[in-house]
C-alpha cells in the first residue's frame, strides 16, 4: 500500500511538472512574447516582471527561474492589478471556490448514492422511472443552463414571497452557497446516480448476496452490510475525475452567480490576458486536481481490501 | 517419434521479480498414431505445454521436434502456415473458441481460405463434407455459433482443425466444458477420426478416468513438471509417484461399492502456483513420504522399466 | 437402505417457472423427494435439468419475479417453508438449513473478512456480540481443519485458495448447527485432490453433527462416493429415485442407464466403446407433452411421445418415471424392470453391475 | 417410496399399440429459427427500444436541420434587423410606413411659482393622463397630462403589465419639471400593450399617487428605414400609411435583431462539427493506440499505457486554454482549431484503454489461436477477428463521446473561450442569451434546448446500442 501511494505521488509530481512546463511553453509561444508585450502593462509592473522573470536572459534560464519560483510557491505578480501577488489572489479567492466545490461534491455524492440505491431497489417501478428520467435530463443539460434556471427560480421565488429570502447572486452566507452548489453538483449527481444504480443492480446478482440470503440475513442487513458497500466501490473510483469536472464547472457557476471565486478570476484573467495569473492559477489548479485524484485513489485503496493488501 | 520435446520450458513474467514457471523442463515424446494423455490439476501447466508445443507460446528454453526437425523457438505467421497441416489444436471452451461474428462455413473453411489454394465452391463442398463427418447437418453452414449447443460447437471446432487433415492434434481439455452425456459423443468422434485418419493426439484433461480411457500412454504433470509417464493402464492402476497415487486415490468412481471400500486417507496441503520456485521436489509440501533430499534437489525422471519414468527420489 | 424415521425435509410436487424474454421456462415440473435425519440425498442431473432451481426454491433464493413457484410444498420438521413471510424465512435459513455453493470465490463477500462473515450468522441468529461471534468463527474454522484459524479469520476471501474458501463456506453454513446442509455442486470448481478433501470433510461433519445433506451434482462418481439415496433429474422432473445401490446397480430408467454407459469405468477392460446419449435435452420453453427423454431414448415407444409417464414404485426405496415399467411394455435386458423381476429376485441378483 | 404416489397427474391408461417402437422424425430437436448475424440481431434488438429509435430519428432530423436547413431557410444569420430586436417567436408581421421622425416640442405650461405646497391626493382623477395624438407607434409614444398645482415635477414610468400598485410601476423612463406636462417615449417599442404611469414629485421625492394609461402602439417604420433595409425598393413607390411586410423570424431574434433560426442552423454546423469530428478523430486515434498496445503487448504495452494514464491526469480545460493562448488567439476571437486539437490530444486515452482491454481479451480467445495455427497473418487476424469483435464497443464509445464533445464546446463557448461572436455556436448563443434571460428567455432557451436534445439523443442512442450489442443480454435470451 505504501509503495502504491508513493508511486501515485511520484506520478502526480511528474504530471504537475509537465503542466507547469506546458504552461511556460504556451506562454512563450504567444506571438510577441506576452511578457514583452506592453499592452496593458504599466511601467512599474513591467520593471517588476523583468526583475522577477529575468526577461532579458535566455529562455532556458527563464524556465529555471520560473520553475524555481513555482517550487518556492511564488506565482508572481498580476499584470493588470497593480502590485497584486498571484499568491494573494489565490489565497483570497480559492477558499470560496473550494467551499463551493466541496459542497457540490458532498451534495453530488450523497445524492448520487441515495438516488442510485433507491432506483435499484425500485427497479422498473415508478420511483425508478421518474428518477432515471430526471437523471437523463441531468446529464443532458449543460451546467450553465442549470445555473441560469437556478437563478431564474430564485428570482421568481423571491418575487413571489415579496422579499429576498435566498440571495440571487453574490457570496457570504450559507444561503448564498445553497443554489450555486446545488446547480454545480447536479450533473455529477446525475452521473453518479446512474453509476450507482447499475452498480447496485450488478451487486444484487452476485453470488455472495445469494449466500447472505441463504444465511438468513434480513433484506435490510443485506442491503447495508453487503450490497451498499460493494456497490459504492466503483462509484468512488470515478469521484476523482468528477472532482475535476466540478472544479471546472465551478467557473461557469461563479460567473453566473457572481461569486468571487478563483474560477471567475481565472476566466477573467484569460479574457484580459493576465499571463502571470493564468500561469499561476493553471499550475495551482493542475496540482490541486492531480492531488484530488490521488487522494480519491488512496481512499479507494483503503476501502477495498483487495487493493489495500496487495 | 513424431513429436519430441527436450527440457521444454515456458516461463511467464507476471510482474517485476515474479516469474511463473508454467512449464519447467518437460522432456516427452509422442509416437506416431499414439494417443498420449496429459493429466494434471488446474495450474499444472498442461495447457501451456500443449500450446507451447504447437507454437502458440514462444519457448523460454529447451527444444521441440516434429518428425526429427527442430521447431522454431518463436513461430512466425509463415511458420504456422508451414506447419498447419502437421499440427492443429482443439480448444477447451466451445463458446470462446468460435468467432461469434462468423458463420459456420467461414469458421470451418478458415484453414482452406488462409491457404488460398481453393476456390470458394470447393471450400463449401469440403466444409459440407466435414460437417456431415462430425455429425452435423451440412445445411447449417450459414448459421452462427450461438445457435448451436455446446457439444455441437465442439464438433464445429473439431471440423475446423480436421479440414486441413493434420497429422498431430493437441486436444486441450476438449470435453471438460461439456455435459456427461455429450462428452462421449466428442470422445467417440475423436476416436473414429483417429482411426480413419491415422492421427496422433496429445489429449490434455484433468479427468483421470477419461484420460485413462482415451489414451495409450499417460503423462502426469504437477506444477510445471512431469512426475510420471507410462502406459495408461499401468499408470492408472499401479501409480508409482506419490502424487500420482494421491491423484488416483482422490479420483472417485461411479461405483458405490468401490467408493464404500475406499480407504480413508487424510490429504494435507493445497495446490499452490509455481511462482519463483526454489529447487527441490514441488510435491514435497504435500508428500506423505517426503525425505530431506526432496527439499533441496529437484528429482529427475528415472526409468523404472522400459516404458515408465518416475521423477521421485524414492526411486533414486 | 431403508429409512424408517419421519423425514426431516419433505418436498411435494414442487413446480417453478421463470418468465423470460422468450417466454416462460418451466424449470421444475412437479418434483417430490424427502430426506431423513442423518442421510445424504444426491440430486443428480445435467446442466439445465432444474436441480439447482429446486433447492434454491426451497431456500427462497429464487428471484421473484421473474421466478414463480407455481405449486408444491416443502416441509422442514413438519413446517411448510414455501409460503413463509420474509421474516419467517430468515428464521430457518442459515439456522435449520445451511447452504454452500459451487464457486466459493464469488460466493463470499470480497470486502468482508472471513471471520466477520461467519460471525455474522451468529450475531444475527444467536444474538452474539462481535467478540463472541468472532471467537466462535475461529472455532468453526478449526472444525473445518483450516490451519492458523485465528489468523485466517482476519483475512479476506481473495487471500484464500479455492479449497480453503469452500471450507470457510462450510464453516459458515454450520455456524448455527443446521439439521440440513444443502450443497449445490460444492466441488465442481475444485481440483480432484481438493474435491476429495472437501467431500471427506462433509462426511466427517455429517457424522459428528448428525446432519442431513442434500447434495446437488452432475458427477455420478461424487454421487457414488457420498449419497445414501439418489434422485435423478431430467428436464425438470425426477425420472428415477432410489437408494444409491438401486440407482447404480438396478437402474430402472433409460436415462440413468444412458448416463452410466456414457462414462468410462475404471475397470481394466478399456476396449468397450462409450455409448453417448444422442441429441440434447428438450427446450423447457415448450416442454414436450410426453416423456422429456423421448427424443434421445433408445427404447422410445409411440406412447412416450404424447403421454407423460407416471411414477412406478420399483420397491420400497425406488421409483421410476418410465412407460417401460408399465405392464405390457417390451423387455429391455439391461434395464431393471419391475414386472420382469419380482422383488426377491432383485435382491438375489444384487451386485456390482458392470457399468461399461 | 410413499411420497411418489402423491403425484396428482391423471394417469393415462396405455392401450395396445402404445408400446410399439416410436418412429422419430429427424427434425424433432431442430427448431428452425431464422439465422441472424450479430449485427442483424443487434439491429432487431435496437428496433424494439423505442427510446433509442426516437433518438435516432432526432439525430437524423438534426442532420437534416444542419445540412439542408440553410438551403431552405435562406436568411443571413449575420443580418441585423434593428426593427425587431430580441423578438419572441411570432408569425410574420407587417408595419405601417410613416413619415420621417419629426421632433415634438411637448407641452409647457406656466405655473405659479409661489403656490403653496399642497398634497395632491386626488392626482389620478385630476391628471387627465392621455395620448398627445391618436396614433402611438413603435417609433414614439407621446404623452400629456394636466398640470397640478403645488407639484414640482413628474416621474414617468412604463410597465409591460398592469401595475400592482405604487411600488410596481415598472421601468423609470425619465422625469420632468413642473412646467413640463408631456413626455415622448422613443425607446424602440414593440407592438404590444404598455402601461404608462406618471407620478408627481416635490422635486426630489414622489408623492404616493399616480395616474396610469394603457397604450398599444402600432408597428411602424419610416420610408427611409424600409428602403435602407431592403424591405421595399424605390420602384414600389410606397407612401407613408402603406403596409410593408417585415422580415419573418419564426424563432424570434437575438439582441442584435439577428434571425434565431438561421443562427441556430449555423450554430448547429459549428457545434455538431466539433461534436462529431473531434470524437471521430480521437476515437480513431484511441483505437489505433489501444490496438497497438493490446496486440503487441509486453513492455511496449506497459509503456504506452503509462503514457495514456499520464494524459488522463492532465486537466482538460486548463490545456484547452493554454492551447488557445499558444495559438495566439486573443479574447473574443474564435478558437475552433485549438478546441479541436485540445479535444483530440486529450480525448483519446479512454478509448485507447477500452480498445486495449478488448483486444487483450479477444487475443486470448480460442478462435484467434485457432486462426494463428491455421497460418493466418496479422492483418487477417486484425481485420477478420479482432476488429469485427471490437466494433460494438467502439460504436458505443463513439456514441457517448459525441455528447461529451458537444458539452465541452458549449461550456468553453459559454465562458467565452471557445467559439466567439460573430460565429454562432449553440454554446456562444447561450452565452449571449443568458444576459437577457430575464426579459427575453427565448434567446437562451432555444440554443440550450438544441444542446440538451442533441446530447439527450446521443446518450439514449448510446444506451440503446450498448444494450443491443451486449453479449450478456444476448446469452440471457
Amino acid at each position: 500500500m505504501l509503495v502504491y501511494i508513493l508511486k501515485r505521488l511520484i506520478a502526480g509530481v511528474i504530471t504537475v511538472w509537465f503542466i507547469a512546463t506546458a504552461t511556460f511553453i504556451a506562454m512563450h509561444q504567444v506571438p510577441g512574447d506576452p511578457l514583452m508585450n506592453d499592452k496593458a502593462v504599466s511601467p512599474e509592473i513591467r520593471a517588476n516582471l523583468e526583475e522577477k522573470y529575468g526577461l532579458n536572459k535566455p529562455v532556458t534560464e527563464q524556465y529555471f527561474i520560473y520553475i524555481g519560483n513555482m517550487l518556492r510557491g511564488d506565482f508572481g505578480i498580476s499584470f493588470t492589478q497593480q502590485n497584486r501577488q498571484v499568491n494573494d489572489i489565490i489565497r483570497d479567492h480559492f477558499p470560496v471556490s473550494a467551499t463551493l466545490g466541496l459542497l457540490a461534491v458532498l451534495f453530488a455524492a450523497a445524492g448520487g448514492i441515495l438516488w442510485g440505491a433507491l432506483t435499484a431497489i425500485y427497479r422498473n417501478r415508478l420511483p425508478d422511472i421518474i428518477i432515471m428520467f430526471l437523471v437523463i435530463l441531468g446529464i443532458s443539460v449543460p451546467s450553465f443552463v442549470f445555473a441560469a434556471l437556478g437563478q431564474l427560480t430564485l428570482v421568481n421565488l423571491n418575487s413571489l414571497v415579496g422579499r429576498s429570502i435566498i440571495p440571487v447572486a453574490g457570496w457570504g452566507s450559507i444561503w448564498h452557497m445553497l443554489m450555486p452548489s446545488l446547480v454545480l453538483g447536479l450533473g455529477t449527481m446525475a452521473l453518479l446516480t446512474r453509476l450507482m444504480r447499475s452498480s447496485m443492480l450488478e451487486v444484487i446478482n452476485e453470488d455472495y448476496i445469494r449466500t447472505a440470503r441463504a444465511k438468513g440475513l434480513s433484506t435490510t442487513r443485506i442491503f447495508f452490510k453487503h450490497q451498499l458497500r460493494n456497490a459504492i466501490l466503483p462509484v468512488v473510483t470515478v469521484l476523482g475525475p468528477q472532482i475535476a469536472a466540478i472544479t471546472t464547472g465551478g467557473f461557469v457557476v461563479e460567473l453566473v452567480f457572481a461569486i468571487p471565486g478563483l474560477g471567475r478570476y481565472f476566466v477573467q484573467a484569460v479574457q484580459q490576458l493576465d499571463y502571470t495569473v493564468i500561469m499561476g492559477t493553471t499550475v495551482f489548479y493542475g496540482a490541486f486536481l492531480v492531488m484530488m485524484v490521488i487522494l480519491v485513489d488512496i481512499v479507494y485503496g483503503f476501502i477495498d481490501p483487495r487493493v489495500r493488501l496487495s | 517419434m513424431l513429436v519430441k520435446t527436450d527440457k521444454l520450458k515456458k516461463y511467464f513474467t507476471i510482474s517485476q521479480g515474479q516469474t511463473l514457471h508454467a512449464v519447467d523442463g518437460i522432456s516427452l515424446s509422442i509416437a506416431e498414431n499414439e494417443i498420449l494423455g496429459l493429466v494434471g490439476e488446474s495450474g499444472s501447466g498442461k495447457s501451456t505445454f500443449g500450446k507451447t508445443l504447437v507454437g502458440l507460446h514462444a519457448r523460454t528454453s529447451g527444444e521441440a521436434y516434429y518428425k526429427g526437425e527442430l521447431l522454431p523457438k518463436q513461430f512466425s505467421n509463415s511458420d504456422h502456415l508451414r506447419y498447419s497441416q502437421d499440427m492443429q489444436m482443439i480448444f477447451q471452451d466451445p463458446y470462446s473458441s468460435l468467432n461469434p461474428r462468423m458463420t459456420v462455413l467461414d469458421i470451418v473453411g478458415e484453414g482452406l481460405a488462409i491457404q488460398g489454394k481453393h476456390k470458394s465452391a470447393e471450400i463449401k463442398d469440403r466444409v459440407a463434407h466435414w460437417l456431415t463427418r462430425v455429425g452435423l447437418n451440412a445445411d447449417h453452414m450459414s448459421r452462427y455459433p450461438h445457435e448451436f449447443s455446446g457439444g455441437q460447437r465442439q464438433r464445429i471446432g473439431i471440423a475446423r482443425a480436421m479440414i486441413i487433415e493434420p497429422t498431430f492434434v493437441v486436444c486441450d481439455e476438449p470435453i471438460s466444458a461439456l455435459d456427461v452425456s455429450v462428452q462421449a459423443q466428442v470422445i467417440n468422434l475423436l476416436d473414429s477420426l483417429k482411426k480413419s485418419l491415422g492421427l496422433t493426439l496429445l489429449f490434455i484433461a484433468h479427468d483421470l478416468s477419461m484420460v485413462r480411457y482415451v489414451s495409450d500412454r499417460m503423462a502426469v504433470m504437477y506444477m510445471g513438471m512431469l512426475v510420471e509417464t507410462g502406459p495408461a493402464n499401468d499408470v492408472f492402476f499401479e501409480p508409482q509417484h506419490p502424487y500420482t497415487q494421491l491423484l488416483v486415490g482422490s479420483n472417485p468412481e461411479p461405483d458405490p461399492v468401490t467408493e464404500r471400500s475406499r480407504a480413508f486417507r487424510p490429504i494435507l496441503g493445497e495446490v499452490t502456483s509455481p511462482i519463483n520456485v526454489k529447487p527441490g521436489c514441488r510435491f514435497a509440501g504435500r508428500c506423505p513420504m517426503v525425505k530431506d533430499i526432496c527439499w533441496e534437489v529437484t528429482p529427475q525422471p528415472i526409468k523404472i522399466n522400459a516404458e515408465r519414468d518416475v521423477a521421485c527420489h524414492l526411486f533414486g | 437402505m431403508q429409512i424408517t424415521e419421519t423425514p426431516i425435509l419433505e418436498v411435494n410436487n414442487l413446480a417453478v417457472e421463470f418468465a423470460t424474454h422468450g417466454g416462460t421456462v418451466q424449470a421444475v415440473r412437479g418434483v417430490s423427494f424427502h430426506v431423513a435425519k442423518g442421510e445424504t440425498l444426491a440430486i443428480v442431473g445435467e446442466s439445465g435439468c432444474g436441480k439447482s432451481v429446486t433447492v434454491q426454491a426451497l431456500m427462497g433464493l429464487i428471484p421473484i419475479p421473474p421466478g414463480k413457484i407455481t405449486s408444491g410444498e416443502a416441509r422442514l420438521d413438519g413446517q411448510n417453508i414455501l409460503n413463509l413471510s420474509p421474516r419467517q424465512a430468515n428464521q430457518f435459513r442459515g439456522v435449520k438449513i445451511g447452504m454452500i455453493f459451487q464457486d466459493p470465490m464469488s460466493s463470499l463477500n470480497p470486502t468482508m473478512t472471513i471471520g466477520d462473515q461467519i460471525g455474522e450468522t451468529l450475531k444475527v441468529h444467536l444474538g452474539k456480540s462481535q467478540g463472541e461471534a468472532f471467537a466462535m468463527a475461529i472455532e468453526l474454522l478449526e472444525k473445518t481443519h483450516i490451519p492458523e484459524a485465528a489468523k485466517r479469520a482476519r483475512q479476506y476471501p481473495f487471500e484464500f485458495s479455492g479449497g480453503m474458501l469452500q471450507r470457510a463456506m462450510i464453516a459458515q453454513s454450520l455456524a448455527c448447527n443446521p439439521s440440513v446442509l444443502v450443497a449445490d455442486e460444492p466441488t465442481t470448481a475444485l481440483d480432484v485432490t481438493i474435491q476429495a478433501q472437501i467431500l471427506e470433510l462433509m462426511q466427517e461433519l455429517q457424522k459428528s453433527e448428525n446432519m442431513s445433506i442434500v447434495l446437488i451434482t452432475h458427477d455420478l462418481a461424487v454421487v457414488a462416493r457420498m449419497a445414501d439415496r439418489v434422485a435423478v433429474m431430467y428436464a425438470g422432473q425426477i425420472v428415477e429415485a432410489g437408494s444409491v445401490d438401486d440407482i447404480f446397480y438396478r437402474s430402472s430408467h433409460p436415462y440413468t442407464l444412458g448416463l452410466k454407459i456414457a462414462m468410462p469405468s475404471n475397470k481394466h477392460d478399456r476396449d468397450k466403446q462409450l455409448t453417448p446419449i444422442p441429441g440434447s435435452p428438450p427446450d423447457l420453453f415448450m416442454p414436450p407433452a410426453g416423456c422429456g427423454y423421448f427424443s434421445r431414448c433408445p427404447h422410445a415407444m409411440s406412447i412416450c411421445r404424447a403421454h407423460l409417464p407416471g411414477v412406478t414404485d420399483m420397491s420400497d426405496s425406488q421409483f421410476s418415471r418410465c412407460w417401460l415399467q408399465e405392464a405390457g411394455a417390451p423387455d429391455v435386458p439391461e434395464l431393471h424392470q419391475r414386472k420382469n423381476l419380482p422383488e426377491q429376485q432383485v435382491t438375489a441378483t444384487t451386485g456390482p453391475l458392470d457399468a461399461g | 417410496m410413499t411420497d411418489s404416489t402423491t403425484n396428482s397427474l391423471a394417469l393415462y391408461q396405455p392401450v395396445s399399440g402404445d408400446f410399439a417402437p416410436a418412429i422419430r422424425e429427424e427434425s424433432v430437436e431442430q427448431i428452425s429459427r431464422p439465422s441472424l448475424s450479430y449485427w442483424q440481431d443487434a439491429w432487431l434488438r435496437l428496433k424494439k427500444n423505442t427510446r433509442a429509435i426516437v433518438s435516432l430519428v432526432i439525430i437524423l432530423l438534426l442532420a437534416v436541420f444542419t445540412l439542408i436547413g440553410p438551403l431552405v431557410w435562406r436568411v443571413d444569420p449575420a443580418l441585423q434587423d434593428l426593427n425587431q430586436v430580441s423578438q419572441s417567436p411570432s408569425l410574420p408581421k407587417t408595419a405601417t410606413l410613416t413619415e420621417p421622425m419629426s421632433s415634438w416640442q411637448g407641452v409647457r405650461v406656466k405655473i405659479d411659482p409661489g403656490a403653496p405646497d399642497a398634497y395632491p391626493e386626488d392626482f389620478s382623477d385630476r391628471a387627465g393622463f392621455r395620448l398627445a395624438d391618436d396614433d402611438p407607434t413603435t417609433q414614439r409614444v407621446r404623452l400629456i397630462w394636466e398640470p397640478v398645482e403645488g407639484v414640482r415635477g413628474y416621474n414617468i414610468y412604463r410597465n409591460n403589465r398592469l401595475p400592482d400598485g405604487f411600488n410596481d410601476l415598472g421601468l423609470p423612463l425619465g422625469s420632468t419639471f413642473a412646467n413640463e406636462v408631456s413626455y415622448e417615449d422613443r425607446l424602440s417599442l414593440e407592438a404590444r400593450e404598455y402601461y404608462y404611469a406618471v407620478v408627481p414629485t416635490d422635486g426630489f421625492d414622489e408623492y404616493e399617487t399616480f395616474a396610469q394609461l394603457k397604450v398599444t402602439p402600432t408597428l411602424t417604420l419610416t420610408l427611409e428605414e424600409a428602403l435602407e433595409r431592403d424591405l421595399i425598393s424605390a420602384a414600389d413607390n410606397l407612401k407613408p400609411g402603406d403596409q410593408v411586410t417585415l422580415r419573418f423570424h419564426p424563432l424570434g431574434t437575438d439582441y442584435l435583431g439577428r434571425d434565431m433560426l438561421a443562427r441556430l442552423m449555423e450554430g448547429a454546423s459549428v457545434s455538431l462539427f466539433i461534436g462529431i469530428f473531434a470524437p471521430l478523430l480521437f476515437v480513431l486515434g484511441g483505437i489505433i493506440y489501444g490496438g497497438i498496445a493490446g496486440y503487441i503487448g509486453g513492455q511496449l504495452d506497459v509503456l504506452l499505457m503509462r503514457f495514456a494514464d499520464f494524459v488522463v491526469a492532465l486537466p482538460f480545460l486548463l490545456f484547452m486554454i493554454l492551447f488557445k493562448i499558444a495559438f495566439g488567439i486573443g479574447p473574443g476571437e474564435s478558437g475552433i482549431l485549438p478546441m479541436l486539437i485540445a479535444l483530440i490530444l486529450l480525448g483519446w486515452p479512454a478509448t485507447a484503454r477500452l480498445v486495449r482491454g478488448q483486444v487483450l481479451q479477444i487475443r486470448e480467445k480460442g478462435y484467434i489461436e485457432a486462426a494463428s495455427l491455421l497460418g493466418a497473418r496479422n492483418y487477417y487476424l486484425i481485420f477478420r477477428h479482432i476488429i469485427p469483435n471490437t466494433m460494438g464497443v467502439i460504436l458505443v464509445t463513439l456514441t457517448f463521446s459525441v455528447p461529451a464533445a458537444i458539452f465541452t464546446e458549449a461550456f468553453l463557448s459559454f465562458i467565452g473561450m471557445g467559439v466567439a461572436p460573430p460565429t454562432p455556436s449553440w454554446g456562444s448563443m447561450c452565452n449571449e442569451g443568458v444576459k437577457t434571460m430575464l426579459s427575453h428567455p427565448h434567446e437562451l432557451i432555444f440554443p440550450a434546448m438544441f444542446i440538451s436534445v442533441t446530447v439527450l439523443a446521443f446518450n439514449l442512442l448510446g444506451d440503446g446500442l450498448a444494450e443491443a450489442l451486449d453479449s450478456k443480454m444476448r446469452a440471457r435470451e
